[in-house]
């Protein structure tokens, strides 16, 4: 029978797990051993696990990711965890022009198993330098799968799914769901990437919206529900390779689309999302699709500042509204 | 040694150490949010290096930064306001804990990305030497910065260029729940790293407020003879967690250990000098901690009562507008 | 009367009026003095502004860009030579957690008028690690003007407006562009940030592109008149903020729109435009807007492959047929 | 001294320079395209290195990397045919003269952003401790890499957690343009660097083809005793220009600066050291000559006669599919 697990602990188990079933995958990061974690995400890793697999870094996210990367190289199956995606810009030239590429200019000899993975956007009023929402960089990059659960069921099984990956994967997940609490299936299972899932179901207009934001607009959905809105909610789960198919076949029943994000609006993933879906479903759209997204400034400390900044259920049901001419 | 002197090298370490309880304080009343870093049991460096340089020169920190704004001098109140999240403080409240910034002042502001903020007090001395100023920049950063590659790109740059810039590196033995020792390969000589920039390094006690003030007059005379940097290593120690979020003695390190080096509060040392030196008496000390304490509920006050910036500011200050 | 200019003359001119007229201005990057730069681009400027002014720094992008940051913050206005982009992003957690940020977080205390500026794009077989277009990486940040202009008079005019704003701006140009000629007009102009420019009119469709892919686009534009349909050609000329006033009207005109740029295709800068010109104008359009894009891999090093990863003119030419219906 | 090994050092080191001369040739013929460096004059470093380890073993290297591909042993035709962008070429085209990899030899590739590389060897070092294998790593790299950021990070990892990776700076005292005076605050001595991370560190004559094997055979024995790391700065030369695109002798160094190296030719030393210990004769050395100059010649050919990828290589490689 299913468990009741908070993000963090189906974090947990799907890392448990695969190192169970895998001697190759080893963790490494900054607290990842016996501080538990940052967040405790990997608690009693070390324990369990010793510190050769649960490796503590110092702060060097360009070194110990590139040492991630060269040890995939040679067969091993790294986790890397960023204390947050923040510190993955000092890692990034790894990331991008070597996990993501050396496949390629090898010509196929070499490839880079590995999850990169840790908490993305912004959690409370952590500032400019803590606060952002990196995705849409990851997912310009060819070479690279883009993750971001929203409940611990998806993150459970797609984080086994990445472990297991042939390739580089970009696991991203939030602060603030750590501590969400949901149902996960129990024993053995993994979720294929790339493949998108109808967390609600509705005729009236379609919602996309992923990680911290599908909370959001669930609520949003729930609300409008009550005066007789029905809006389809669909996760993509995995934003790279991103599932259209799904997509576009609930905006051709609804003919609306609203898109919810938590990033910088401009060239957010959202833009790709519309580009393809009016791309697809153009003779379908009966409105020009909305996007809700975070907006266009360094992240304010001051509270009430960091909450007009990203988006929110008002926000969302008011774009549902102006998308379904019900304002 | 000259009474006036010491007494206000106390009060500033005094007033950081009040001025950080309650922030403690506000923090459990959540009128603070997000990260707090306190800066307790490592006054004497931010006080004693800050009180070798001019108003004109520049300091820059990281996000344990409280300590350097107040002693360049920042309002109370507005550092204060800032950490409230007030339109009153320093930066509107748009910067909060770890990104202080007193323009005025010269203090250049906290940093939140480790090790992010030293290319850019390299660039600062790069300013001073470029308009032949004879300015001097402190840079200050906890050990954990220290093998961070671009903390080794500023330190060749500063050396290769002979740039005025006093690293002060503020080891505290620990980042995060990481002990030095696992984190710095040649740990026990940290300095060694400067060294092999050619930079000219010492370690000093960074509980003794006028060993650390004596060592930076020494490096601001180097870096005026156009020697180019200096490093300081401050052997010190954080008396509470990392940040809020972290108990004062996490699983790693003991009641014992922190109890053993709070014998050597920095606050509790310089009392000493002054009272067996008869520079000052208790009640000369108590004085200072009562005006003190005002001092600090008035910088509360002051935070309570500002009000939260305007929705529009949210937009304000992306871009310089002309 | 004006001057025929290389791309690498008009870029050389613009700095050197402005470090003529301003003392603050400095040049840094590697290899820009005694080397004379790179790609050439300042040749003669050590000898003119000497080494004080004209800096050649060791391999450290991070380490030499938060430098000029901090200069910048003390009232300096750097230029920061990136040899190429590519390695620019070493340089990424400065450019966007520091001078992107520091004058939001520092509540307006400080500023960061500096223009960080080399080639970006792909030049001949660089392969993988040498030929990206990341344009659309920095175009997401607040804070970041980007600019990416196509002609030596583009250049000139708008590198001097760059190196007089007050805020930090990335100046992206390319390897293949610096040998190309144009007329520029002599003596002192300036040209605004924030302008496009309609390149060629025409009333049959829209064709926007930047960088080296107006060159194409024009050259696609020529062709296509020849049977008589009629483009018009858009260079947004600066990236961020982005002049969609232009390009919106020139949609209304003709109904269809065909961007093109050299990146990749996933959540690049020409998804953004199109969602932007959706939004704006969706009942005006005749057809759904296509991109022509760079293909979704690294870039391979063999000539054939590369030549069929960076659009051309043939693909402009059949994208415009597709979009008018004239295939 | 043997003979045969002799001989056989001479004969890797005469291809790599052959091999060379005619990537030029056929660079200015416009069969090669992009950034070709060549290696010539540097040839006694990557031959010497590789010479002492084994075929398990890892070896690394940036974008000037057709000598340690060669010395490693990959089949000249199929190196040539990369050079070319050839579907028969080691990474069928895709990667070029930058990217070289033969993973079958452990040749685990060349980069292009300069010391980008250096924590891949530092992975690689770790999984072999990992596994608890005894392979060491070979990590080539310009001098030009050192002050970078992640060169630092991945020397202090290494050394931290004593992977056996051996660091081998080949210092050809410039970075393109740049001297080591400018790039390098301690220029005078590289391997400070590695000593201030506690990396045993040795300087060796790089054009000296058996000192450099000695002293990497050392490094060997000290990284498979436990020790960790090893970082060898090997004193060289390049005698051709940073690039295809670059002089000889651009302004930053003098014809006779040139010449005065190019009486260190690696090969001439080696020759010498050969004759004058008759352990073979000109002859001998000739004879070799001719079969390298027919390999490269056959490499050529098979090159030339090699088709280009087929288009739909464009979009194969970029994941593993399963
Ligand atoms: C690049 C980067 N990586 C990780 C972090 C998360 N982090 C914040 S503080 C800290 C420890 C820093 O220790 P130290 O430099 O010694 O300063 P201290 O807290 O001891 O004053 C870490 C890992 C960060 N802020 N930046
Ligand atoms: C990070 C980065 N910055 C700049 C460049 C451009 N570049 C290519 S080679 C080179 C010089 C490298 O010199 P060195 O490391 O000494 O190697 P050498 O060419 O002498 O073998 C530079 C600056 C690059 N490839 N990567
Ligand atoms: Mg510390
Ligand atoms: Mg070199």
């Amino acid at each position: 029978m299913p468990q009741e697990l908070t993000y963090r602990e189906a974090l947990n188990q799907a890392m448990r797990e695969e190192m169970r079933r895998d001697p190759r995958v080893f963790l490494i990061g900054e607290e990842v051993g016996y501080y538990q974690g940052a967040f405790k995400v990997s608690k009693g890793f070390v324990e369990e696990f010793g510190p050769q697999r649960v490796l503590d870094t110092p702060i060097t996210e360009a070194g110990f990711t590139g040492l991630a990367i060269g040890a995939a190289m040679a067969g091993l199956r790294p986790i890397v965890e960023l204390m947050t995606f923040n510190f993955g810009i000092l890692a990034l030239d790894q990331i991008v022009n070597n996990a993501a590429k050396i496949r390629y200019m090898s010509g196929g000899q070499l490839s880079v198993p590995m999850v990169i993975r840790g908490p993305g956007s912004a959690a409370h009023q952590l500032a400019a330098q803590h606060s952002q929402s990196l995705e849409a960089w990851f997912c310009h990059v060819p070479g690279l799968k883009v993750i971001a659960p929203a409940t611990p069921h998806d993150a459970k099984g797609l984080l086994k799914s990445a472990i297991r990956d042939p390739n580089p994967v970009i696991f991203i997940e939030a602060q603030l769901l750590y501590g969400t609490k949901g149902q996960v299936g129990d024993g053995e299972f993994t979720i294929p990437i790339g493949q998108a899932a109808v967390k609600r179901s509705g005729r009236d207009v379609t919602i996309v919206a992923y990680s911290k934001m599908l909370l959001v607009a669930l609520e949003a959905a729930e609300a409008l529900s009550k005066d007789g809105l029905q809006a389809e909610v669909i996760d993509p789960r995995t934003l790279k390779p991103l599932d259209l198919t799904t997509i576009v076949e609930s905006v051709k029943k609804t003919g609306r689309l609203v898109i919810v994000e938590e990033g910088w609006r401009f060239c957010g993933l959202g833009a790709q999302i519309a580009d393809s879906v009016y791309a697809a479903a153009l003779e379908y759209l009966d409105a020009p699709i909305i996007r809700v997204t975070g907006e266009d400034v360094p992240m304010p400390y001051s509270r009430p500042l960091e909450d007009a900044a990203i988006p929110d259920k008002a926000r969302v049901i008011a774009a549902v509204r102006r998308v379904t001419y019900r304002t | 040694m000259d009474r006036a002197d010491l007494l206000s090298l106390y009060r500033q370490m005094f007033l950081i150490r009040r001025f950080e309880e309650k922030s403690a304080e506000m923090y459990a009343l959540a009128k603070i949010a997000g990260f707090l870093h306190l800066y307790i049991g490592e006054e004497a460096v931010a006080v004693g290096a800050i009180a070798a340089i001019r108003p004109d020169d520049y300091v820059i920190s990281a996000y344990r930064d409280h300590g350097h704004c107040l002693a360049r001098g920042s309002d109370p109140g507005k550092v204060m306001a800032e950490l409230f999240g007030k339109a009153t403080g320093l930066c509107k409240g748009k910067g909060g804990s770890m990104h202080l910034v007193d323009a005025e002042r010269r203090f250049m502001g906290g940093y939140a990305i480790v090790g992010g903020h030293i290319p850019l007090a390299t660039g600062l001395a790069f300013a001073a030497k470029y308009q032949q100023h004879d300015q001097v920049v402190l840079c200050f950063f906890g050990e954990g910065a220290v093998p961070s590659g671009h903390a080794h790109e500023a330190f060749n740059l500063a050396a290769l260029w002979k740039l005025p810039v006093i690293f002060i590196c503020e080891n505290n033995r620990y980042g995060m729940g990481t002990p030095v020792e696992r984190a710095i390969a040649l740990y026990s000589n940290v300095a060694e790293t400067a060294r092999s920039y050619g930079i000219m390094a010492e370690r000093v006690d960074g509980m003794d407020v006028l060993a650390v003030r004596a060592l930076t007059q020494k490096a601001v005379e180097q870096v005026h003879s156009g020697q180019g940097p200096f490093f300081i290593e401050a052997m010190t120690y954080r008396f509470m967690g990392h940040s809020m979020a972290d108990p004062a003695h996490g699983h790693y390190r003991t009641k014992e250990e922190v109890e053993e080096y709070r014998k050597r509060d920095p606050l509790l040392l310089l009392r000493q000098t002054i009272v067996t030196n008869r520079l000052g008496t208790e009640a000369d000390l108590k004085a200072i901690e009562r005006e003190v304490n005002d001092v600090v509920d008035a910088a509360v006050r002051f935070a309570e009562e500002s009000p939260f910036p305007e929705p529009h500011e949210l937009y304000t200050d992306v871009m310089v507008e002309e």
